[in-house]
């Protein structure tokens, strides 16, 4: 089973002391463990076998994510292999089809350069794209972009007409990270991961460097962002699963007034909800990938379920898990920390709790 | 719907046909509410000649026990039939022809612990809705503790003679049985001495009395036994040896709680309801409304996923008390929030049906078939495996 | 000490036994009591000395209604005593001067008619009182008025001018039960008591009946209406400790698993965050009460963030309290379930949980 | 501020007029950061003379520990003075002279429980500054379970020698003396064989090391004793009753925590960050924000009348424990709200002080000092009366 393969690979190669070892180089990535992954075919997990992917579809790739949140493991997975190749196969064309075998293959990886403020919100996007000569010239900066620094090209959505807040007007490039006029600055995200604020200045792109048609970027993007939101939300629910898993092991093994503190009926009872909880956000992951494979153009509910759902539910298993803990689950020595950073940072990447929640009111009738 | 297999195919059109010849158009309505339900039992008064017949018919065929062997007068049917039974009627909006607790629970206890001879006497009754039943479980004194109930049994010659009070006896009062826990022996440790009787509720030594609910009206009784009396062999399982039975039938009574809640829920869309309302500018309720209904479809699925597993025969086991929990608690929640949408409105009283005595209702649910603390004891000790 | 004496009294003439009476009888008022408490001077606890009132002041009236929610003592104080009583003062003038000496009398008892729909919305009024000849015809209908079928007299909110959510137009009648053309439909309120639609069909009045000025019905009226939300929010706030306090009995007597519940940890832990929260609003309580008192001008925030925090606190109290009662919980036979109903009515009464809460939050300066 | 008494007129203008004269103008910026606190010890390093100057001056008039009697360094003022005082410290921005443990801890716990001889040793010491003190309490293996401390002193002639381990001991590194519960007994139950020590930390025997946090760096050490030593009068109250000491202490550190709290609401309002973050749109958020206003609004209040309560001579007691777990909770859930409501920007470090350290110290506060749960057992047991 392919979740059965991943956690063993997981734990062996990349437990959170890599993640730990890491941060404490000042490193931002894993090149390294990234390319196991590659080895073992995660970054196709969405590529056609016809690019020489895997083509193993969302489910699939949910599983992976998940497996990775478990251990926290530092990979482009969902940058570039959930929500880039998503789009360029939306996108079609042959190179489109080439960047896919290239992700496929491990020899590209991708960052997706959506985010412009605080909060999630494609349509916002003020970044211009103006036409120049035969082409265009692109002006803006984008925040918080996974792998942003790290990654070896950028798909960045950029207005060529209309106002923020339009929908339409927008479209998608891929730009290699050499190019005149980018500039990256690394950041330093609380969850020790590469989230850049990159800067692009009089970027020269031509009609080739387009995924999907001029001022149509949705068509291709939202779809590939609710991947990545699927994705995200299994990310964040292995996440809480490990919480919580470390969590009954210190309650099994910590002793205080002459008990273990696991038979304490209060932190029963709090151990049994997040249980329950993680179950409940469990069941929307396997929905969405699902859905997302059996019919995505109507998938908007389940996957905003999904990331709302996965948003509270990591919130409560780190709470918790720092609670529960006591004295030594507030110091950077156990690995508890890491989670709660993680799960903060996945809290708001590609749409909050509000975002999603609205999402799923709105797709449930709620006016 | 999956496609069926060339034997399942033709099944399927032998109950359309069949459901098509025999289904009087009356029960064709889906009618699910209180009033509409075929309880059986002796007493029971049918609404119509066409609620007579429908049972009859279908308890012919055991497709009132669809899933119970022939020979004790069940349907017979394998899974994958019994489910096309049920996408079939749900096609016609065919009533349930009985619902009923020996279908529920006696049944399964007695298939799974009861003596031949009384599978052969009391299976092919409860399948043709002879014999209503009740259940006599909870005590006053024993609540959550269900195990330390003090109704005794004691053997005088061929009978036991039964004395105590049982509490929360659904329908107790228009029940023609009753099979209960009692203790037969004092001195064993608590779980060791109770057996599972059947008993007559026909005879001067058995009273019921209704209880009133917060919400009004309920189906609930006490029930007192002075020197009531059954024969020595209306024992199921061994004697002494009750709790097992018991045990058997609470996870699987929890199990099923999972969907008659997502039944529940089935009801007006909350959106529907807080729309109609206007309320919704105010963000404490639209959030509400919003976290809601993002846990209501998460419970659903989560229904779905363990009925799936269930089906590939996984048990859901003592997840079931997750679904309790998770499922009383939500629908809680539920109608808190449509009370406060609702507003004045909501707090006049209309009924033992309106939305107050729904409201009301669900604080009841719970609580009834194991609280959600002990719901949470199930998990923290049996799934979680955290120490006593 | 006033609070003494009441809960003294209350005990023992008001018990919750009572209510359950006369509910069984199919009663929603009790007259008998009410002329006990009138004896005591609490009918005139916000009356002028000069008009034969003790003159005590909203703190006191809070420390009284906080009394009667422990035993859910059936009574017309909160809206003869508090809000009829605060809008006439308020009002002035011998006509009022003569009111208010009859309400410290007992010999008047006034219901104010305010809601229109489901939601406590003052400028939201539709109902008309339109001029003809040298008075007044009013048309429409109110709901929920509480004591509205017992009541000697309605002070009811009338539009004279302006359309539905004006704040200015509204004019506020003090009229006798009997005028021709006012009918109360008694209704059947969950907690049992007195809460009518009353319809208004071309009644006749005069300026002789205007309490306050035309079109400034408010200028007396939300005074008035927070002087009722504080003596509410006090009512629920002793409705909550009576919740908790039957809860406390219980778990020290019932005994599970042979020992008391009281003793299981995760209960445990309930009652304590429960008490806790209850010391919270009573805080508010003393504090609103305070503020009416010696800055009334300035009150809103402290009564808004009474009733929020009343309403919250009272859901949570009587949730608990039938929780943990278990199965005897649910029955009528436990007084509970009066609790409950009454706290239901209660959130909902002159502004809800959001109604408050944005008000705290606004006069907090959020936008 | 209610109606001076002449006397009191008449001290609050010797105040004015003193502090006018005495308190240096660079220490008229009312900082409360870290930074620029004066702890005093040994090894303190003055910012600048007038924070030396300031402290001498405040020392020498005893108002570094303005309550404290005259005789033993302090100011020797009533409840009404010391109020007096602070508030026209407050009116000129006046910083706060000196801050220590020896203050806030030692100081009481000596003149509740100290000997004649320490009293007059170590209080005008405290008062000066020149000694700071750290508390060794906690332990790796105790947590929660205070009184389980394994750390033993045994008698050896004169002194006590020292082997174990603390944690948690803030400021341990930069500290002269700690105050620390010692087993003293191993065979006496356990809260009745611990002692009350005062030990030098400028010995070998004694070792520190800082803890890293979650939310970064931190003042807590790890404090290490191998044979550390001190003199066998250095016991607190009696040998082996040491315990008494330190429940007089974790009352008086709780009832401390409501106004810490209210100090740290104090800063930039919830509505202020809120406006300025501009995702006030979604209902979540706004409603999130109007429930943490009101449940704010309504702990500061509370923290209120319990000072009031306190001024009219009823202690605060156990409800501190109240005040502590409503203080820490809330808290959180703001911080929480305020990283929702920054979104994305917030989540970039910033640094120890940067907002997300911030938010992840809150989630500290309720382990520290006595974990939520050991709030809870209290207020359940102590006030409730709730049975074991």
């Amino acid at each position: 089973m392919l979740r059965e393969a991943a956690r063993g690979f997981l734990d062996d190669a990349a437990p959170v002391s890599r993640l730990r070892a890491m941060r404490d180089d000042g490193r931002t990535g894993d090149p390294d463990l990234w390319a196991r992954m590659v080895e073992m075919g995660w970054a196709g997990v969405l590529v056609p076998e016809a690019a020489g992917g895997a083509d193993m579809g969302h489910r699939a790739a949910g599983i992976l994510a998940e497996e990775m949140g478990r251990t926290l493991a530092v990979s482009p997975f969902l940058s570039t292999a959930v929500i880039a190749a998503t789009a360029l196969r939306l996108a079609g064309g042959p190179a489109a089809g080439e960047a896919l075998g290239a992700i496929a293959a491990g020899r590209r990886t991708y960052a997706v350069a959506v985010d412009e403020g605080r909060k999630f919100a494609p349509a916002a996007t003020g970044m211009t794209a103006e036409r120049s000569g035969n082409g265009y010239s692109l002006t803006g900066t984008k925040t918080f972009v996974a792998d942003g620094a790290n990654a070896a090209r950028i798909l960045v959505v950029a207005r060529t007409s209309g106002t923020p807040g339009d929908a339409v007007g927008l479209t998608l490039f891929d730009l290699e990270r050499g190019r005149a006029g980018i500039a990256a600055d690394p950041g330093r995200s609380i969850d020790s991961l590469d989230r850049a604020t990159i800067r692009f200045q009089d970027v020269e792109a031509t009609g080739a460097d387009i995924v999907g048609a001029q001022d149509e970027a949705l068509s291709v993007l939202s779809p590939a962002l609710r991947a990545g939101q699927a994705a995200l939300a299994a990310e964040m629910t292995g996440l809480s699963a490990a919480a919580l898993h470390l969590t009954i092991a210190f309650m099994k093994e910590r002793r205080q007034f002459d008990r273990p503190i696991g038979s304490f009926q209060a932190l029963q009872f709090r151990a049994a909800h997040l249980w329950s909880d993680i179950e409940m956000t469990a069941s929307t992951i396997v929905n969405a990938g699902r859905m997302l494979d059996t019919d995505p153009q109507r998938a908007t509910l389940a996957v905003s379920l999904a990331k709302a759902r996965a948003t509270a539910t990591a919130r409560l298993a780190v709470s918790e898990g720092v609670q529960l803990h006591g004295g030594v689950g507030v110091t950077d020595a156990l690995d508890m920390g890491f989670y709660m950073k993680r799960a903060r940072v996945g809290a708001e990447w590609l749409g909050d709790y509000g975002y999603h929640a609205a999402e799923v009111a709105r797709e449930r009738g709620l006016r | 719907m999956s496609e069926d297999s060339a034997e399942l195919a033709q099944f399927r059109a032998d109950v359309a046909a069949w459901l098509d010849a025999n289904c009087p158009d009356e029960m064709r309505d889906g009618a699910t509410d209180h009033d509409s339900i075929c309880w059986g039992g002796r007493h029971f008064v049918f609404q119509s000649d066409a609620q007579r017949l429908w049972l009859e018919r279908m308890a012919q065929r055991g497709w009132t026990a669809p899933r119970w062997p022939a020979e004790y007068g069940g349907g017979g049917l394998t899974r994958e039939e019994d489910k096309v039974l049920r996408e079939e009627m749900a096609r016609i909006h065919a009533r349930v022809p009985l619902f009923s607790f020996g279908l529920m629970m006696l049944g399964p206890a007695l298939l799974a612990f009861g003596r031949e001879d009384q599978k052969r006497e009391h299976l092919p009754r409860i399948v043709r809705g002879e014999i209503r039943w009740c259940q006599g479980y909870s005590e006053p004194g024993a609540g959550s503790d269900l195990a330390s109930l003090q109704t005794r049994g004691v053997l005088d010659g061929d009978e036991w003679v039964i004395n105590g009070q049982k509490i929360w006896t659904s329908c107790a009062d228009q029940s023609d049985m009753i099979f209960c826990l009692v203790r037969t022996d004092r001195e064993a440790p608590k779980h060791r001495g109770i057996s599972f009787l059947l008993v007559d509720m026909d005879q001067p030594g058995i009273e019921t009395r209704p209880i009133k609910l917060i919400s009004g009206r309920s189906p609930f009784c006490e029930t007192f036994f002075t020197d009531a009396r059954t024969h020595k062999d209306n024992v199921v399982g061994e004697v002494n040896r009750g709790w097992d039975v018991a045990k058997y039938l609470l996870t699987h009574e929890r199990a099923g709680v999972g969907g008659f809640l997502q039944t529940l829920a089935a009801g007006r869309s909350l959106a529907e309801i807080l729309n109609d309302a206007g309320t919704l500018d105010d963000p404490v309720l639209r959030a509400g409304a919003m976290r809601c209904e993002v846990d209501s479809l998460a419970f659903s699925l989560t229904c779905d996923r363990y009925a799936d597993q269930a089906k590939a025969g996984h048990g859901t086991g003592d997840a079931s008390a997750m679904l309790k929990y998770l499922g009383t608690e939500i629908n809680k929640d539920r109608l808190e929030l449509i009370m406060s949408a609702l507003g004045s409105e909501a707090t006049d009283w209309e009924g033992d049906e309106g939305i107050a005595a729904n409201w009301l209702r669900t604080k009841a649910n719970s609580i009834e078939g194991g609280t959600s603390e002990i719901m949470l004891s199930i998990i923290s000790r049996r799934i979680l495996e955290l120490p006593q």
